[in-house]
C-alpha cells in the first residue's frame, strides 16, 4: 500500500508539467496549430521563471515572467505560422532550438553559471500546500495515506493543473469560444465566412497555450527543482505532444495519457537495480528506454489511427 | 598563457569542471596570471582545441576529464615543447604529459562510512546520473564504506538518465531522490553533477540528508548536507600552473587518494552539527587504515564488478 | 416537375422597384490577374438574379467582394441605397447579405445545430443560444420547408442537406439578399427543384436572391433576370423572359456553342467491362456497393446517374484498382481482375483500363507538379518513359506537348504548375492523359464538373469520339443531363444497388429522378425523398 | 503555394534566402551586441576561422559533410512528405553498425572495408528509421512523434552496448575499441596537405556523391517521381497505383541510411571508435539544412556549408571572444531555421511588391523583361 501510495505520489509530481503542456498543446492544436515547440516553451519560461524568481525573490513573479517568456515564443509562433503561413512544424524546432541556446547563453551572461540560474530559496520558490485537515487525517487507514499523502502536500501548480482538465473541457464543449476554437481546428473558412478572425481566434489560443505551458515551464524549476539548469525540460515536451495524441485531442483523455508516461516514469524509478521475479535484474537503459517504447506500442496498437483536427498544420490562406 | 579546456559538462556543472575552474581561478588570483579556457561542443573539437592552443603558444595546457586521452595522444607528440596535464586518466607513455588520477573509491568510502552511520532508517541511497564506469566507482567506494559499518545497511541505487544529458536534468535528480526518499532512504549521496543540485534539494525539502561531491557542496543547504566527496580537481590544476611557473614541470603520473589529500570528506562549519564526534573519530580511524594499506578499498574501474 | 419560370404573373420591368443592391466599377485584381473590371451590377429587391460566365469569368470573385471576403481595389456598394464599406464577412451579414458558397463553408464534426450558430451566438455560454437556434430552426423548416435533423452531424448528411444547413445559416442570420453559387453542381434533379421551391419561396416574401449557375436550364427556370460575364467584365444584363439559352451561351463565350450532344447510333461489340455482384465497403468498413452487377460493351457509354454519394465513388475506386472488393467479380476483357489488393490500378492500367477520376484535384492530378509531369502520372513506370529505374524527362515532355496539341490546354506551357490551370484545362489534362493511352476501358466520373460550356461541349465530343473508335466507356455523373445527352444505356445507383436501368432515348427525366431517389416501382423512398 | 505573379526563379532560390539569412545574422548581431562584443567583428573571425587558414579550412569541410548527409536525410522524407526528425538518432545507430564491421574486418584495407561498413552504417540507421516507416504505413502512427521516440530509444540502447558491451576493459571512457589504422577511413590530409591534422575525410566525396545522387533520384528516377507523388498528394499516388505503404516504407528507410553516413565521418573516419553520444545533434542540424535548402541538393550543399562555417567559425569565434559561447551558435542556427524555414514568406512580400513595381515601371519600355529564368 505504501508503496503503491508513493510510486503514485511521484506520478502525480512527474506528470503536471506533462498535463500542463498537455493541455497547452491541446487549445493550440485544436485550433489548427500544430505546437512542436511545446518543447521549447516549457524550457524557456522555466528559465524566465527562475531568473525572475531569483532576481526578485517573489515566485510569482517568476510564474508571471515564465509565462511571459512562453507568450513571447507563441507569438513569434503564431507570426510565422498565422501570419506568414510558414510551415509550424520548421517553426517549432526553430524555437526548441532558440529556447536550447538562448536560455544557456543569456543565463551565462548573466549569472556565470553555465546557464543555471542561482538556487532559489524562501520566497522564490513554490511549497506544497498543506491541505486542510490533512495532519488529523493521516492517522485513518486508507483515507490518510491517500488524503494526508496522495492528495496533499503538492504546490499550487499541480492543484491548477489538475483543475486545468475539466475547466478545458468545459471551456471546449460549453462556450462560445471553445466551439469557435475547435471550429477553426476543423475548417477555419466556415469562420471565416461567417465573419470570425481566425487569426485573432488561433492568437487566443496560443495565447493560452502561453499560459499553460508557461506555468508547466515555472513548475520544472521553481517547484520541482529549485533553480534552472540547461536543457531542463529534458523531452517533457515531445512526451507531451505525445500524450496528445494519444489522447486524440480531448481533455480527460489527456489527463489519463499524462499521468499513464507520469506512472512509467515513476515506476522506471523505482525498478531500477530492483530484482523483478521471473526476468531478473532489467540494464538501467531498458526501463529508461520503457516509457518511450510503451508510448510507440500504445500509439501503434491501441489507439489506431488519430484523426486530428482537420486544419491542423495547414496555414489558412486568405486571399485579399 | 596556461590554458584550460573544459569537459563536455561545461565550465559550471556545479562539480568536477567547476572545480578545474576554481583551481586556475585561485592561481590567477594569486599571482595575477591570466589563463585561458574554452568549452567545446562536440568530440571532434576535443583535438582541434588542444592543437589550437598549443599552436598559439599557450602552456601548459589542462585536459580534466578521461575523453581527451586520445586527442591529446595525437596532439601531443607534435608539441614537444608544450606541457600537458591530463585528469582521470593515465598517459605515461608520451614524453610531456603529466597525468592526474584521483581514488574516488577511497573518498566515497569515507563518506558511505559515514552515512551508515547517521542514517536511521538503515537504507541510504546513491544517485548516478547515469550508468557507466566511473560513476560506478565512486558507487563502489560508497557500497564498501557503508557495509564497513554495518553490513545490514541497504544502498539503492538509482540513475537519473542514459546519457551525458543526465548531467543537466536536476527535475530528474529531484524525482529519483523522492523516491528514494519514499522507499526509506534517509542519507542520499549523488555522483551526477549539475544534476546533483536536484537531488540535494529534494534531500533537504524532505527532511534527510544529502551528500555532495567534487567540491564541497556542504553549503547548499547548511544544515542537510551530510558531508561532500571533495575531489581535489582545483589543486591538481593550481598545482599545475604552480610547477610551470616555478619551473617545477614534471611529465609523471600522479595519483591522489586519502593519502595524498586528493579525496576526502568535507567537514565544515555547514555540517558541523550532523558529525558527531564519534562520527568523526571513525571516519579518521578509517583514513588512517585506508591510508596504512589495511583497509583495501576495491576499485570497481580494475574489473568492473563490486564485491558488495 | 414545376420549372415553368412564373415571369408572366411578375411585372418583371417594374421600374419602380427599389434596388437591393448596386455595385459600381468594382475593380479586383490577383497579382497580374484582372478578375473584375469595372463591374456594373444592379439587382432589384425581390427578385431572382442570374449570373454566367465562362470558368475564370469572375463571378464568384465579385459575389466574394459583396461578401466581404475579397476586398474589391475599387468601386463603390450600394446596398438599399446606402453606399457602404464592406471590410469582412460579418460586415456583410449586417447588411443582410448571406452566402451560400460552392464549396460549403460547414464544420463537418459539428451538429446541424452548432454550425448554425457558429458565429451568431448571443451569450458567451452556449446553452442559450442553442435553445434559441433550435425554436428558430424549427420555424424555419415549417415556413420554407427546409427540415433537416437539427443534432445529426454535418458528415452524416447528405449534400442536399448540407445545403438546406447553408441556407438555414443565412436565414437564421437575418439574410435579406441571398447569394448562392454554383448551387446545384452537386443535387439531384429533385433536389434541384426543391431548392428551386424554397428560392421561390424567399424571393415571394421579399428576399432578393443571386444565383451563380453553369446551367442555362436553371437560369431559365427560375430567375427573373441574368447578367453574363467575360473575362472579367460585365457583358449583358438581360431580362430572362426575353432571351434564351443560345443567346445566354454566345455571350458567354463570344462565340456559337452546341449546346446539344450530337452522335450516331451506337454499334456496341464485345462485353469488355463484366461485373457481378461486387460489394465493396468504404474506409470505415462501412458496405457502399452491396452487389452491383453491370457489363459495358465495346462502343457503348454506359451512363451510371444517381446522387452523390450512393456508392458512385466506391464504383469507380473498385474498377480502377485502388479499392479492394469484399465480394464479386470484375472482369475486363474477359479476364478476371477483381481487385484484392489495392496498389493493382497499375496493373489494370497496363490491361488497358484508363480512369478520369471523380475529383481531379484530389485525385487525378498533383496539383504541385508541372503540367508535364502530370501528364505520365500513372504511367511513369512504363518503358516508354525511361528505361529501367531512370525517368526519361524528354519523352515525358514530349508527351505532354502532344497532350496539350491535342485537347488544346491552355496555357499550351508544360512547365507551368498544374494548379496555376483552370478547372477546364486541368480537367482537358487529365482526360489527355487517359484517353491518349488508347486504353480498350474508359471509365469516367463526373467529367465536366464545374467546367463551363465551352470546355464541356469539347470533352463531351471527345468521349464520343472514344465510343465511335469501339471503346467501352462507363460514364459516372449526378448530372443527369449529361449521363442522358451521352449514354447509351442508364443504370441508376441507389443505396450501392443497381435499382434500375433505361433507355436514355425514352425515359424521362421525372421517372429517372424517382429512381434516383430510390422509388423502384413500387418501393417506398429509403433515403430523403422529394418533400 | 502558387501565387498570382511567380517571382523569377533566381529570386525565390537565392536571393530570399540570402535575405532570410541575413536577416537571421542581424539578429544574431543584435544579442552579440547584447553581450557587449561586436558583431562585425565577431563575422570576420568566424569567415577566418572557417575559410581563412587550411586548418580550419578542414574543420569546416568535416563538419559540412555531416550536415550534408543529416540535411539529405531530411530532404529525401521531406520530397515523401514525411518529416523525420529522427536523423540523431538514426545516425546513432548508424555508428553501431559501423563499427561492427569495422571491428570485425579489423587490418582490412579501408578501400575494401569502405562499402562493407557503408552497407551495415546504412542497414542498421535504414533499420531504426524504417520501423517509423512501417508504423506510419500500416499503423497510421505518425512519424513525427515516433521518430522522437526513437531518438531516445537509441539514446538508452546506445548507452548499454556502448558502455557494457563495446567497451574494452582497458579504457575508461564510454567508447569501443578503436578501427585499425588501415582500415580506418582514411583523412583528405594524406593527399591534401593543407588540410593536415584535420578531421575531413574521404567521405566528404562521398558526400558530395550524395548530393549528385539524391539529385538523380528524385528528379530522374521513377521511384523519385513516385516519391513525389505522393509527398504531394497521397490520394493521387494511390490512383496512378502506387503503394503508398512501400513508398513510406522505402523513403523512410533511405533516409534514415543518409543518416547512418555520418557514422561513416566520425565513427569509421574523424573519431575512429564509437563514441558515447557522438552524433551530439548532427542529426537536428540536418532538419536546418534541408529546409533551408528547400530540400534540393544544390540547396542542401550550400546550406550544410554555411552550418559547417557556422561551427567551425563559432569554434574560433569562442576561442578569440569569450564571451561568445557555443549556445551562441545554436541560438543563430535557431534563427537561420525561423527565418528561412517558418517565416520565409515573411520578406517575400516586400520583395514581390518591389518586383511588381519594378516591373510595371519597365512594362511599357521594355514589354520584353517578362520572361522567367
Ligand atoms: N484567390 C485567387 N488568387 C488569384 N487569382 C484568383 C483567385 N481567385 C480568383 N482568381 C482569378 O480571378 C478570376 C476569376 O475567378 P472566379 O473564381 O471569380 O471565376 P468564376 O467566374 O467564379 O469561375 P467558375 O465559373 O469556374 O467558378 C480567375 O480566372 C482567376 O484568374
Ligand atoms: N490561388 C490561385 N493562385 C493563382 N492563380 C489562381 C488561383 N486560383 C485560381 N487561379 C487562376 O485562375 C484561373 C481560373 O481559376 P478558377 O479557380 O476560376 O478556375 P475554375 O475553372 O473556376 O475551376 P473550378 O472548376 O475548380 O472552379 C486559372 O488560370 C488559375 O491560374
Ligand atoms: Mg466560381
Ligand atoms: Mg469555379
Amino acid at each position: 500500500m505504501e508503496d503503491i501510495i508513493s510510486i503514485l505520489i511521484t506520478t502525480i509530481r512527474v506528470s503536471t508539467p506533462l498535463i500542463l503542456a498537455c493541455l497547452a498543446g491541446l487549445y493550440s492544436e485544436r485550433a489548427g496549430i500544430v505546437d512542436i515547440g511545446l518543447e521549447g516553451k516549457l524550457l524557456g519560461s522555466a528559465f524566465g521563471a527562475a531568473v525572475v524568481a531569483s532576481v526578485t525573490g517573489n515566485v510569482w513573479l517568476g510564474l508571471l515572467a515564465g509565462i511571459g517568456v512562453s507568450m513571447m515564443f507563441s507569438a513569434v509562433h503564431g507570426l510565422a505560422s498565422i501570419n506568414f503561413r510558414g510551415n509550424q512544424i520548421i517553426s517549432g524546432v526553430a524555437l526548441n532550438f532558440l529556447a536550447s541556446g538562448l536560455t544557456v547563453f543569456l543565463g551565462a551572461a548573466w549569472f556565470g553559471r553555465g546557464g543555471n540560474t542561482p538556487p532559489l530559496t524562501g520566497d522564490a520558490r513554490f511549497y506544497g500546500i498543506r491541505l486542510p485537515f490533512a495532519q488529523e487525517v493521516s492517522g485513518v487507514p486508507i483515507i490518510g495515506p491517500i488524503y494526508s499523502g496522495l492528495l496533499s502536500g503538492h504546490t499550487i501548480l499541480t492543484y491548477l493543473a489538475f483543475l486545468a482538465v475539466p475547466l478545458t473541457a468545459w471551456v471546449l464543449w460549453r462556450t462560445r469560444f471553445g466551439l469557435r476554437l475547435r471550429a477553426v481546428g476543423e475548417n477555419p473558412k466556415a469562420l471565416d465566412t461567417a465573419g470570425m478572425s481566425v487569426s485573432w481566434l488561433r492568437y487566443k489560443a496560443l495565447m493560452i497555450t502561453a499560459v499553460l505551458v508557461g506555468m508547466g515551464g515555472a513548475y520544472l524549476s521553481t517547484a520541482q527543482a529549485a533553480s534552472f539548469s540547461r536543457e531542463m525540460s529534458s523531452g517533457r515536451g515531445y512526451i507531451a505532444l505525445a500524450a496528445l495524441i494519444f489522447a486524440k485531442w480531448k481533455p480527460y483523455p489527456a489527463l489519463g495519457a499524462c499521468l499513464l508516461f507520469g506512472f512509467l516514469e515513476a515506476m522506471q524509478y523505482r525498478l531500477q537495480g530492483v530484482d523483478l521475479p521471473l526476468i531478473g535484474r532489467v540494464p538501467t537503459q531498458a526501463m529508461q528506454a520503457l516509457p518511450y517504447v510503451l508510448t510507440i506500442l500504445l500509439l501503434a496498437g491501441f489507439v489506431g489511427r488519430a484523426i486530428a483536427p482537420k486544419a491542423a498544420g495547414q496555414p489558412y490562406v486568405k486571399e485579399r | 598563457d596556461p590554458a584550460l579546456v573544459y569537459d563536455g559538462g561545461g565550465k559550471f556543472d556545479a562539480s568536477f569542471n567547476e572545480s578545474a575552474y576554481n583551481g586556475a581561478q585561485r592561481f590567477m588570483d594569486e599571482t595575477g596570471q591570466a589563463y585561458q579556457d574554452l568549452e567545446i561542443s562536440g568530440d571532434a573539437q576535443r583535438e582541434q582545441a588542444i592543437r589550437q592552443f598549443a599552436a598559439r603558444g599557450n602552456n601548459p595546457i589542462v585536459l580534466p576529464g578521461f575523453s581527451w586521452e586520445t586527442a591529446l595522444r595525437s596532439v601531443a607528440p607534435d608539441f614537444p615543447d608544450t606541457s600537458f596535464l591530463i585528469i582521470d586518466t593515465v598517459v605515461d607513455d608520451i614524453e610531456n604529459v603529466r597525468s592526474v588520477v584521483f581514488k574516488e573509491h577511497e573518498g566515497s568510502f569515507l563518506v558511505g562510512a559515514l552515512a551508515a552511520m547517521a542514517t536511521e532508517s538503515g537504507t541510504i541511497g546513491f544517485i548516478p546520473a547515469f550508468d557507466f564506469s566511473l560513476l560506478q566507482a565512486f558507487g563502489c567506494g560508497y557500497k564498501q564504506g557503508a557495509a564497513y559499518i554495518d553490513p545490514e545497511v541497504e544502498v539503492i541505487e538509482t540513475a537519473i538518465g542514459t546519457g551525458f544529458d543526465a548531467f543537466n536534468n536536476p527535475g530528474g535528480g529531484t524525482e529519483v531522490a523522492l523516491s528514494q526518499i519514499d522507499r526509506g532512504a534517509d542519507v542520499i549521496y549523488h555522483a551526477a553533477g549539475g544534476a546533483g543540485v536536484g537531488v540535494l534539494q529534494a534531500a533537504a525539502d524532505s527532511g534527510v540528508l544529502g551528500i555532495g561531491v567534487d567540491s564541497n557542496q556542504n553549503h547548499l543547504h547548511p544544515g542537510q548536507v551530510l558531508t561532500s566527496m571533495i575531489k581535489r580537481v582545483d589543486v591538481a590544476v593550481y598545482n599545475a600552473f604552480e610547477d610551470f611557473a616555478n619551473d617545477e614541470w614534471t611529465n609523471d603520473v600522479q595519483v591522489l587518494g586519502l593519502a595524498e589529500e586528493g579525496v576526502g570528506a568535507a567537514f565544515d562549519d555547514n555540517n558541523a552539527e550532523l558529525i558527531t564526534d564519534e562520527m568523526r573519530t571513525t571516519v579518521d580511524e578509517i583514513t588512517a587504515a585506508i591510508i596504512s594499506g589495511e583497509i583495501v578499498v576495491h576499485d570497481y574501474r580494475e574489473d568492473e564488478s563490486c564485491p558488495v | 416537375m414545376d420549372t415553368t419560370p412564373d415571369h408572366a404573373q411578375r411585372p418583371s420591368s417594374a421600374a419602380g422597384a427599389s434596388l437591393a443592391i448596386e455595385l459600381k466599377k468594382i475593380n479586383k485584381s490577383f497579382g497580374s490577374v484582372h478578375a473584375n473590371r469595372d463591374i456594373d451590377l444592379a439587382v432589384r429587391r425581390g427578385t431572382v438574379h442570374g449570373i454566367v460566365g465562362e470558368n475564370g469569368a469572375g463571378k464568384s470573385t465579385l459575389m466574394s467582394i459583396l461578401y466581404g471576403f475579397y476586398h474589391a481595389d475599387s468601386g463603390e456598394i450600394v446596398v438599399g441605397g446606402k453606399p457602404v464599406t464592406i471590410h469582412n464577412s460579418s460586415d456583410a451579414l449586417a447588411l443582410g447579405i448571406g452566402m451560400v458558397h460552392q464549396h460549403f463553408m460547414l464544420v463537418d464534426n459539428f451538429t446541424v445545430l452548432e454550425n448554425v450558430i457558429l458565429g451568431a451566438e448571443d451569450s458567451a455560454l452556449l446553452k442559450p443560444s442553442v435553445d434559441k437556434a433550435r425554436r428558430e430552426l424549427q420555424r424555419l423548416a415549417s415556413d420554407y420547408g427546409l427540415n433537416v435533423p437539427v443534432d445529426a452531424l454535418i458528415e452524416d448528411l447528405s449534400v442536399g442537406q448540407q445545403q438546406r444547413v447553408e441556407i438555414l445559416k443565412a436565414l437564421y442570420r437575418g439574410a435579406d439578399i441571398l447569394i448562392l453559387d454554383e448551387p446545384t453542381g452537386v443535387l439531384t434533379p429533385a433536389e434541384a427543384d426543391h431548392l428551386f421551391e424554397v428560392l421561390k419561396t424567399l424571393r415571394d416574401e421579399g428576399k432578393t436572391i443571386i444565383l451563380i449557375t453553369h446551367k442555362l436550364r436553371e437560369i431559365m427556370a427560375i430567375t427573373d433576370m441574368v447578367s453574363v460575364m467575360r473575362q472579367g467584365q460585365m457583358v449583358e444584363t438581360l431580362e430572362t423572359a426575353k432571351t434564351n439559352p443560345e443567346q445566354l451561351a454566345e455571350l458567354m463565350v463570344g462565340r456559337r456553342v452546341l449546346l446539344r450532344v450530337e452522335k450516331d447510333e451506337a454499334k456496341p461489340g464485345d462485353v469488355l467491362l463484366d461485373v457481378t455482384d461486387l460489394v465493396v465497403a468504404d474506409d470505415m468498413g462501412t458496405e457502399r456497393l452491396k452487389g452491383v452487377t453491370l457489363s459495358v460493351r465495346a462502343g457503348e457509354i454506359l451512363g451510371v446517374a444517381g446522387v452523390a454519394g450512393n456508392g458512385q465513388s466506391e464504383l469507380l475506386e473498385a474498377l480502377a484498382g485502388m479499392r479492394a472488393s469484399k465480394s464479386g467479380t470484375i472482369r475486363l476483357n474477359g479476364e478476371d481482375v477483381t481487385a484484392h489488393h489495392p496498389d493493382s490500378a497499375a496493373t489494370l492500367r497496363r490491361k488497358g483500363l484508363a480512369h478520369v477520376p471523380e475529383d481531379r484535384l484530389r485525385m487525378g492530378l498533383v496539383t504541385n507538379f508541372y503540367e508535364w509531369e502530370n501528364s505520365i502520372l500513372g504511367y511513369h513506370d512504363y518503358d516508354k518513359y525511361g528505361s529501367g529505374l531512370m525517368l526519361d524527362v524528354k519523352a515525358a515532355r514530349a508527351e505532354a506537348q502532344r497532350h496539350i496539341e491535342k485537347f488544346d490546354i491552355r496555357p499550351a506551357n508544360a512547365d507551368l504548375k498544374t494548379a496555376n490551370f483552370s478547372g477546364g484545362n486541368q480537367q482537358k489534362i487529365v482526360l489527355a492523359r487517359e484517353m491518349e493511352r488508347d486504353p480498350d476501358v474508359l471509365i469516367v466520373g463526373q467529367p465536366t464538373r464545374g467546367v463551363d460550356i465551352g470546355a464541356i461541349e469539347f470533352i463531351h465530343n471527345q468521349i464520343i469520339k472514344m465510343r465511335d473508335a469501339g471503346k467501352a466507356i462507363l460514364l459516372v455523373s449526378v448530372e443527369l443531363d449529361e449521363i442522358r445527352s451521352l449514354s447509351d444505356r442508364i443504370v441508376v445507383l441507389f443505396d450501392g444497388e443497381v435499382v434500375g436501368e433505361a433507355d436514355p432515348a425514352t425515359a424521362d427525366e421525372g421517372e429517372l429522378g424517382l429512381l434516383m431517389a430510390g422509388v423502384k416501382s413500387d418501393t417506398t423512398p429509403k433515403r430523403e425523398a422529394t418533400t | 503555394m502558387s501565387s498570382a505573379m511567380p517571382l523569377p526563379r533566381w529570386v525565390d532560390v537565392l536571393l530570399l534566402p540570402v535575405l532570410n539569412v541575413t536577416l537571421a545574422f542581424i539578429i544574431g548581431g543584435i544579442v552579440v551586441l547584447i553581450v557587449g562584443e561586436n558583431p562585425i567583428e565577431a563575422v570576420r573571425i568566424m569567415l577566418y576561422g572557417a575559410f581563412g587558414y587550411g586548418y580550419g579550412f578542414g574543420f569546416t569541410l568535416y563538419y559540412t559533410t555531416n550536415f550534408i548527409f543529416a540535411g539529405l536525410a531530411v530532404a529525401v522524407a521531406f520530397h515523401a512528405g514525411l518529416f523525420n526528425i529522427g536523423g540523431e538518432g538514426q545516425a546513432y545507430v548508424g555508428g553501431l553498425g559501423a563499427i561492427l564491421v569495422a571491428l570485425a574486418v579489423g587490418g582490412l584495407h579501408w578501400a575494401l572495408a569502405m562499402p562493407l561498413i557503408m552497407i551495415s552504417a546504412a542497414l542498421f540507421a535504414g533499420f531504426w528509421a524504417f520501423i517509423p516507416g512501417y508504423l506510419q504505413a500500416k499503423r497510421g502512427s505518425h512519424v513525427v512523434i515516433t521518430t522522437i521516440m526513437m531518438n531516445f530509444i537509441a539514446t538508452s540502447m546506445m548507452s548499454y552496448i556502448i558502455s557494457r558491451i563495446l567497451k574494452p576493459a582497458n579504457v575508461n571512457s564510454d567508447e569501443s575499441a578503436r578501427i585499425d589504422e588501415v582500415t580506418r577511413v582514411p583523412f583528405l590530409s594524406e593527399w591534401i596537405p593543407l588540410l593536415r591534422n584535420t578531421p575531413v575525410n574521404i567521405s566528404f566525396v562521398l558526400a558530395l556523391l550524395a548530393l549528385v545522387g539524391v539529385y538523380l533520384l528524385i528528379w530522374h528516377t521513377k521511384f523519385g517521381y513516385a516519391l513525389r507523388t505522393m509527398g504531394h498528394n497521397g490520394t493521387a499516388a494511390r490512383y496512378a497505383g502506387m503503394s503508398n505503404a512501400k513508398l513510406i516504407m522505402l523513403a523512410m528507410a533511405i533516409s534514415g541510411a543518409l543518416a547512418g553516413m555520418v557514422a561513416i565521418n566520425d565513427t569509421a573516419g574523424a573519431h575512429g571508435r564509437l563514441i558515447l553520444g557522438y552524433v551530439a545533434g548532427t542529426g537536428f542540424v540536418g532538419i536546418a539544412v534541408a529546409f533551408m535548402g528547400k530540400a534540393h541538393p544544390i540547396g542542401v550543399g550550400l546550406s550544410a556549408l554555411l552550418f559547417g562555417v557556422l561551427y567551425q567559425g563559432g569554434q574560433e569565434l569562442a576561442f578569440t571572444m569569450p564571451a561568445i559561447t557555443r549556445e551562441m551558435i545554436v541560438t543563430i542556427q535557431a534563427l537561420v531555421i525561423l527565418f528561412t524555414g517558418a517565416m520565409s514568406n515573411m520578406l517575400r512580400r516586400p520583395v514581390e511588391l518591389a518586383f511588381l513595381t519594378a516591373r510595371t515601371r519597365q512594362k511599357e519600355p521594355v514589354p520584353t523583361e517578362r520572361k522567367e529564368a
